[in-house]
């Protein structure tokens, strides 16, 4: 790590491959020295991007707009050793209003998507642009 | 002098997924859960040991299981994945409390 | 594999990443049904991106365009079962006209990379165009 | 009644990398090469049945060595890897014709 480093992946908004998220992102921290119990790091960003991915499938496009897609570039910035994902859909907007919180202490079957990547990044941000919707996921390594 | 013999038997079905449990094939988990559900099961061991990435589309499909499960009067065990990134997962989320937790299959039966 | 499945992949021209292009194309392989020998065919393709992935970064860029980039698109073609994964460059062009195969029998130490391509795949074109190189590499599935 | 008795030591170096051998890690694997040239061995075992994936560049590097232990009067034997689609590309590219190659480490070493 010695240059900032990006890698752009575009796919379309479909469960079916999110897979190759997760691969990208596995193989990308290979490359990173250094990183403390890399294993559960690699996990936790792996799912954080993924609940993102899958929210924009979900709730950005939902039913309606099965022909989405979801652009996502990975900054690898050396110096400072941060990893930023940034996400981008063209779906409707979050409403970061309504958004609620789960209750852990009672079972709930939905909700824990938002809930996990706040928990497993250290800074989540989200805002609407001219052309759509914004994530940058931001992880210290 | 009469002795009354009763057998009961009790079925706990284990099932045991190999593989990510994510957005993308949860239906099919959910699928064959709600066969058994339909059959009459209700006591069920979630095997996760095999279980390398849960995301909470499969998380979904464990608390629906558990509340079936529960309303008819049955419950559901959790084996531990043996990933211990998925385990911190299960105890950030408080799965861990919701569900009685084991380490293996064999414990979890006995725990009935 | 119902509709034609793009998945579009840009990363700098250099070695360390070519990991990540590998993993892209055995995840997409994943999600696709019925594959003849599924292990060799996803092996027989990764190693054939790789190579023409490599040759950009050796030859195309060389040693005069460290910020250079590889855009690639991966195209699964449902009704006909085919994968094409199209290359672009903007480094110096390949010549066709000097190249040459390897002599099997006489081990050498570089010129195996085009002649796997050409074997691993069933087709393999390649054009200069306005902006830079292209490759098209197509395997049927 | 004289007897000689001479001992012969032929020195053979077994070098198994674990895991790709390919363009960003090559140089690796030649420098280390390299390294046991120039203390003057010249018998190589490479043990390749833990590498799942060999690219050109790895290549590149089998036959440097081939070439090099050969002027100095040596020899470089192949363990075939584990991968199927990695052992059909030594066959493509004629290396199992190249390079005397075994199955085991062990084999290779005997043949010598
Ligand atoms: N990308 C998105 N676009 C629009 N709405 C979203 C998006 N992500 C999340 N939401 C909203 O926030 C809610 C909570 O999301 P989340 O915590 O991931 O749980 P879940 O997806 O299980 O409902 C969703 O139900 C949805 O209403
Ligand atoms: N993308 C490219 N751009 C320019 N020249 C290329 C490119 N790919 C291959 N070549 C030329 O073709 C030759 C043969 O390539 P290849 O068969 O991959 O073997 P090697 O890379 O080991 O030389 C290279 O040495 C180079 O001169």
């Amino acid at each position: 790590m010695t240059e900032v480093d990006t890698v752009r992946l575009d796919l379309p908004a479909t469960h079916k491959y999110l897979n190759v998220v997760g691969a990208c992102i596995g193989e990308l921290l290979e490359r990173v020295e250094g990183l403390h119990e890399p294993t559960v790091l690699t996990y936790n960003i792996q799912l954080a991007v993924h609940e993102i991915c899958a929210n924009i499938v979900d709730h950005a496009y939902g039913e309606k707009s099965p022909a989405g897609r979801i652009g996502i570039t990975f900054t690898l910035q050396p110096v400072t050793r941060t990893m930023h994902v940034d996400l981008h859909d063209t779906g409707a907007a979050f409403d970061a209003e309504r958004y609620q919180e789960p209750d852990l202490d009672a079972a709930q079957v939905r909700g824990y998507g938002l809930f996990l990547v706040k928990e497993l990044m250290d800074d989540v941000l989200y805002e609407t642009e001219a052309n759509g919707n914004h994530w940058r996921l931001t992880k210290q390594l | 002098m009469d002795i009354t013999v009763d057998e009961h038997i009790i079925r706990i079905v284990t099932v045991a997924p190999h593989g990510r449990i994510d957005a993308f094939n949860a239906a099919t988990l959910r699928g064959r859960l709600d066969e058994l559900l339909n059959e009459g099961v209700n006591r069920f061991v979630l095997d996760l040991s095999d279980v390398p990435f849960l995301d909470s589309a499969g998380m979904a499909v464990l608390i629906s299981l558990l509340k079936r499960a529960r309303q008819s009067g049955g419950d559901v065990k959790l084996v531990w994945p043996a990933e211990e990134a998925a385990r911190r997962i299960l105890r950030l989320t408080k799965f861990d409390r919701v569900f009685a937790m084991s380490e293996t299959a064999d414990m979890a039966l006995n725990s009935f």
